[in-house]
């Protein structure tokens, strides 16, 4: 981990190696690249993209997908971009290339092709390489982003941003925590910094690409002040190394003033943190994901959950929305039903898009308090770092300062316990080692204890349990029923 | 009476670790001794778990849609270590995208699983399954 | 029409009459018919079912539903309420039953049977007579309403209250303007005040069956104060007959705050009004119709309109919820399709449940207008009526002081215009005779001049079509593209 | 030139009155004299009216789902009256449900219609193909 831009010489360095960690690395020519990129026009850019939304208060709708073979992702993004009416287009990249395992990818998609299905959860890009990615992107009319979920991406941003796209989501801790098990965050962290300056690299030569750290990480009732810290220590991260264009993201909770107060509250505090740092020419945007815990099997039910998402994200304000399928449940939607979540989106941005902003006391207050939490978490996490956000990062989730809940990775506290409150606000049931100053832990506690009360028992790890499912089974708050 | 063991996790690259907890939750409220090796589990590694721990059953679960490429051979791998007998249950989205139950269970079926389950099932109906399918075994 | 209860002799006299009109009206035993309502339990009673909603802050759902043959018709139903988890029953009457063209339902009955397949759009119940309106209701576990659309239902509520349902609605007005073209108002208004009289009778008789005039009217661009000043003069015309539960309604118009407004004044004037007349026990409940006007065509779509009704109705506090199908632009729903929508809308109505009404400086603000509005309407109504609530209705429509748009009905002015304004509010493009005073007009102009200019052109007839097709395109304000 | 009379209405029981405004509009926007009946006309009124007003074409509605009963013998009615030659459409929400549309098109051509739309059609198609129809006849 390194706390400054990283020095050129030292990236080109590392670079050789990077490259050869699978064949397809050496179809990569950075300076042909750079001229690749430039030719790309505005309306198929990520960046110029979400600024023309943002300024015109428009809502962004972008589906996740990804299959096994070049012919039939483009086909599947084909459909949900004419069909579902996309606004931007994601390529879900596949389990195995997320854990650089391109021999087993190999082995998927030659089975794919064997057995005329895909058996991958995602697109291979690694194994199908630039000239792939190129072809991709040239036949859609929208701005593509990579979406993954690995923790070592280099390799993968390499290939892909001389393949064409102009987004880039992850980030060292966000594509950690959720997605790894054994990996450390000094190490993550610092292939990261390797992919931002990479990226910082392509700002430097005019072309801006966009980033995103990955907002929900767990997606299992993750409060927002979590989701929060780690999304402003990964721009900062990103931004240290050359990033310009960062979106923010959140995971719908499903309460409304919470869900509308933590869209608000991100961008305030990205501003602040960025302005702090000296990054003030970063462009923000905010990215609001629907519900990304466990969804109902019922398809109608499900539908009902993707609008819910779909209105919040308008009525919050944010730049773009994520969305789900109603195969969610089941797996990896068929292009008809993942077209169909979009549709159903798009029906609700658009019918959504005009009217005004929501006001309200309760949304001031959560604010506050999710501005508060936030900051007890950042402050603690940069003082014991010393400003190095490396550093912090590492020792911050070492001393659980932070801590995601339900994440696999062994360098997450797994000590702080969410809960929903009566109204279905998502508050902690048990703190772990989370910075928070007894005023702060009282109102958790006093959020609990009025559903306890009305709930006729004691708060405990059974409420956890029954918030898990009760999305799926169609309730918001796990009541005993 | 001693408790039975089962070995419980996340087979493959797969990081899906909320049904794990709630598995590991259930299975230790309903008397049994847990061993959960977590996400990310080989085969391997569950084979190892069994024989250290005199498991009786193996929960293996599979949600990111690789349970197929993940779970091949993996009947072949506890017979050749003599466990023919240890219970072999999947459960999770073992497949990729939403598709008939049928074929899926007969495919893991033919890899040597005693029991399949499709996405979303209660963890209760395996419980149950369990004890059922043990007190067969005598 | 008369300004009083009708007398009991009177009424009796009419009954004979009544119940000759067909074969079926024989059946009627009225005392017979009185013990078999007192033996229906609490749980299956309109009214108790409504009290215990409105007490615990929830919303409950019901559909439309009715097919030709009774068999069919309790299976669909059965399908409504356990598959689709419906809080309420209909049961929808077909609209030759609705004409009281009982020959012309009796052919639909017969060529159904002989073709295996519905070929009318709802129940003839009348035709069915009373022994199957109980089987009907006895085998369903939820209370039970009759929906239909009959300017002189007398017959029909002879046969569906001895039948065992428990609710009526309907009304002189909200079931002639949108439903009929020739009938006179006088007409109307005298058969349902016979209707409200027989409910009135049974109330006296310690049964309470609830009625609910029809809110959404012609289910196109209608005004809130339109639709409340309807909802409030059928109200006192069934009041005045003894009719002691209403339930007044509203469709929904797509903007968030106007449509929470509305339901929210529609209450408040409902008390203030029954209160002014002396009918202070009459227990007031609202109903929220998802979207009345076109439908999109894809599913995907309509499922985004459900859901965001269903998120309207909980959000305004609206004690149940009318419920759309995924197949609303096409036809009368399968069984399957209908329960969708009940299960869209249950997943929404369960996850907002417990969350906090929203506040707004400009909810009051639109609760001022429309509060404005309607009482400007009622009280030149009421006035010119001289509080003879009939004889204000008729003059009311005469003088175009209440005008619906877009109604079938020759005694309707049809002179006032709606259009959407800039933010999705429907406003008056033409107020036709409407006694708006100078300010409230001005108000009108100024909304509908926004939205003109940020469309740059004209406002016009075309904005009008432009919003007819809005919502069925994707959009609410049908802006030029 | 004079303008060409299209008479038009919405057919039976049926008060769907929104669609009926439109297609006026659409009508005489696009150059027709329009005799609109407006909502629940007869079979017998629609016929009345082509040969009062000498109009060569029939826009028959219907929305409410009892279009296949209500248009029974429509054409014969025309046939009998000498009118084969005025062309008869029909569109709206035709019969009860969803269903495919190829069968109701049939129907409805069996009975004597000429062109049969279905649910939510662009009134300009209908305008489009009147031109043609009009045009073909000379
Ligand atoms: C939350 C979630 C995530 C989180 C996981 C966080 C974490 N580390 O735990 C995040 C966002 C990180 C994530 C990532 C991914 N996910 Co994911 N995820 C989900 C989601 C929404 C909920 C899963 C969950 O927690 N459910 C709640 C728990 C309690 O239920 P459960 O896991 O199903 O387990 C219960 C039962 O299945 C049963 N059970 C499970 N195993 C067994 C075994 C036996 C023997 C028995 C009897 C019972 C049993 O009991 C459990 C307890 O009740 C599901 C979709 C859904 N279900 O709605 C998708 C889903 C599982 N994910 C999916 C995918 C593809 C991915 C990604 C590859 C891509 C992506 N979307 O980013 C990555 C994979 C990363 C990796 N390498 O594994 C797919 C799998 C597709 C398929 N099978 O076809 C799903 C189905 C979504 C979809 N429709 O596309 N995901
Ligand atoms: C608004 C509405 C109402 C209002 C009507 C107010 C009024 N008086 O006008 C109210 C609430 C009163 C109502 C009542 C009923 N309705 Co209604 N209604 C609708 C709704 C939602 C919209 C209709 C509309 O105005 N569309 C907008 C206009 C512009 O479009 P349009 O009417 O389709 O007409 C256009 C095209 O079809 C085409 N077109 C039409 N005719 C022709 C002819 C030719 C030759 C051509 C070329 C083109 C053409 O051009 C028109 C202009 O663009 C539709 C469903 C939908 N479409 O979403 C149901 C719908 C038509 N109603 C239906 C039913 C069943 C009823 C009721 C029987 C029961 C009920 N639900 O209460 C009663 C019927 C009363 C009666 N006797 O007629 C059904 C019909 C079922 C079927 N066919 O299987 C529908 C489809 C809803 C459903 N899915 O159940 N309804």
């Amino acid at each position: 981990m390194i706390n400054h831009k990283m020095p050129l010489a030292e990236f080109m360095a590392q670079r050789a190696d990077v490259l050869a960690q699978w064949e397809t690395g050496k179809e990569v020519d950075l300076e042909e690249a750079l001229a690749y990129q430039k030719a790309i026009a505005p309306q198929k850019r990520f960046s110029a993209r979400l600024m023309k939304a943002k300024a015109e208060g428009e809502t962004l709708i972008q589906p996740r997908a990804g299959v096994a073979l070049p012919e039939e992702h483009l086909k599947l993004l084909k459909t949900l971009q004419d069909e579902g009416t996309a606004d931007l287009l994601p390529t879900t990249i596949d389990s195995y290339t997320r854990h650089n395992r391109y021999a087993e990818a190999k082995v998927g998609i030659d089975e794919s092709i064997k057995t005329g299905k895909s058996l991958l959860n995602g697109f291979p890009a690694v194994n199908h390489g630039v000239a792939v990615c190129r072809r991709i992107v040239e036949n859609l009319q929208v701005p593509l982003q990579v979406r993954h979920g690995t923790p070592d991406a280099r390799l993968l941003a390499e290939i892909t941003m001389a393949g064409g796209f102009t987004s880039f989501e992850g980030g060292g801790i966000s594509y950690n925590i959720p997605y790894a098990k054994n990996h450390s965050l000094e190490r993550t962290i610092t292939d990261w910094q390797y992919v931002d300056r990479l990226i910082g690299y392509y700002q430097d030569h005019g072309i801006t690409i966009n980033r995103e750290p990955f907002g929900p990480l767990t997606g299992t009732l993750v409060p927002p002040c979590i989701s929060h810290s780690v999304a402003i220590l990964e721009s900062l991260l990103a931004a240290q190394q050359g990033v310009t264009c960062i979106t923010v993201g959140y995971g719908q909770c499903g309460n409304l003033i919470q869900d509308i107060a933590a869209i608000r509250t991100l961008e305030k505090l990205m501003h602040e943190y960025l302005h702090r740092y000296g990054f003030d020419k970063v462009q923000v945007t905010t990215v609001f994901h629907q519900w990304m815990g466990g969804f109902p099997q019922d398809e109608a039910k499900a539908y009902g959950v993707i609008a819910w998402g779909a209105a919040t994200a308008v009525l919050a304000g944010a730049t773009k929305v994520i969305v789900k399928s109603p195969h969610e449940a089941y797996g990896v939607p068929t292009a008809a039903a993942n077209a169909n979540g979009l549709k159903t989106t798009k029906q609700l941005t658009m019918m959504l898009k005009d009217q005004v902003a929501i006001e309200h006391t309760l949304i001031q207050a959560e604010m506050a308090i999710i501005d508060r939490e936030t900051r007890s978490i950042l402050e603690a996490v940069l003082t014991l770092g010393q400003n190095d956000f490396g550093i912090s990062v590492v020792r911050g989730f070492e001393a659980g300062l932070i801590d995601v809940p339900f994440a696999p990775a062994l360098c997450n506290a797994n000590k702080a316990l969410p809960a929903r409150d009566h109204h279905g606000a998502v508050r902690f049931l048990d703190f772990g080692n989370l910075p928070f100053d007894e005023d702060l832990k009282a109102f958790h506690r006093a959020k609990l204890e009025e559903r306890a009360k009305a709930e006729r028992r004691e708060v405990s790890f059974q409420m956890v349990i029954d918030d898990i499912y009760a999305v799926s089974k169609g309730h918001l708050v796990g009541r005993p029923r | 009476m001693e408790k039975t063991t089962v070995v419980i996790g996340v087979i493959g690259a797969d990081v899906h670790a909320v049904g794990n907890r709630i598995i590991d939750y259930a299975l230790t409220q309903a008397g049994f001794n847990v061993v959960n090796l977590g996400v990310m589990v080989s085969q391997k590694e569950f084979v190892d778990a069994v024989i250290e721990t005199n498991a009786k059953a193996i929960f293996v679960s599979s949600l990111y849609g690789h349970g197929e490429l993940d779970c091949r051979g993996m009947g072949d791998l506890l017979k050749e270590a003599g466990l023919e007998k240890v219970l072999l249950y999947a459960g999770g989205n073992l497949v990729v995208g939403k598709t008939d139950f049928e074929p899926v269970e007969e495919a893991f079926k033919a890899m040597g699983f005693d029991r399949v389950y499709p996405p979303g099932t209660d963890i209760n109906q395996g419980i149950a399954d369990l004890k059922a399918d043990l007190a067969a075994l005598g």
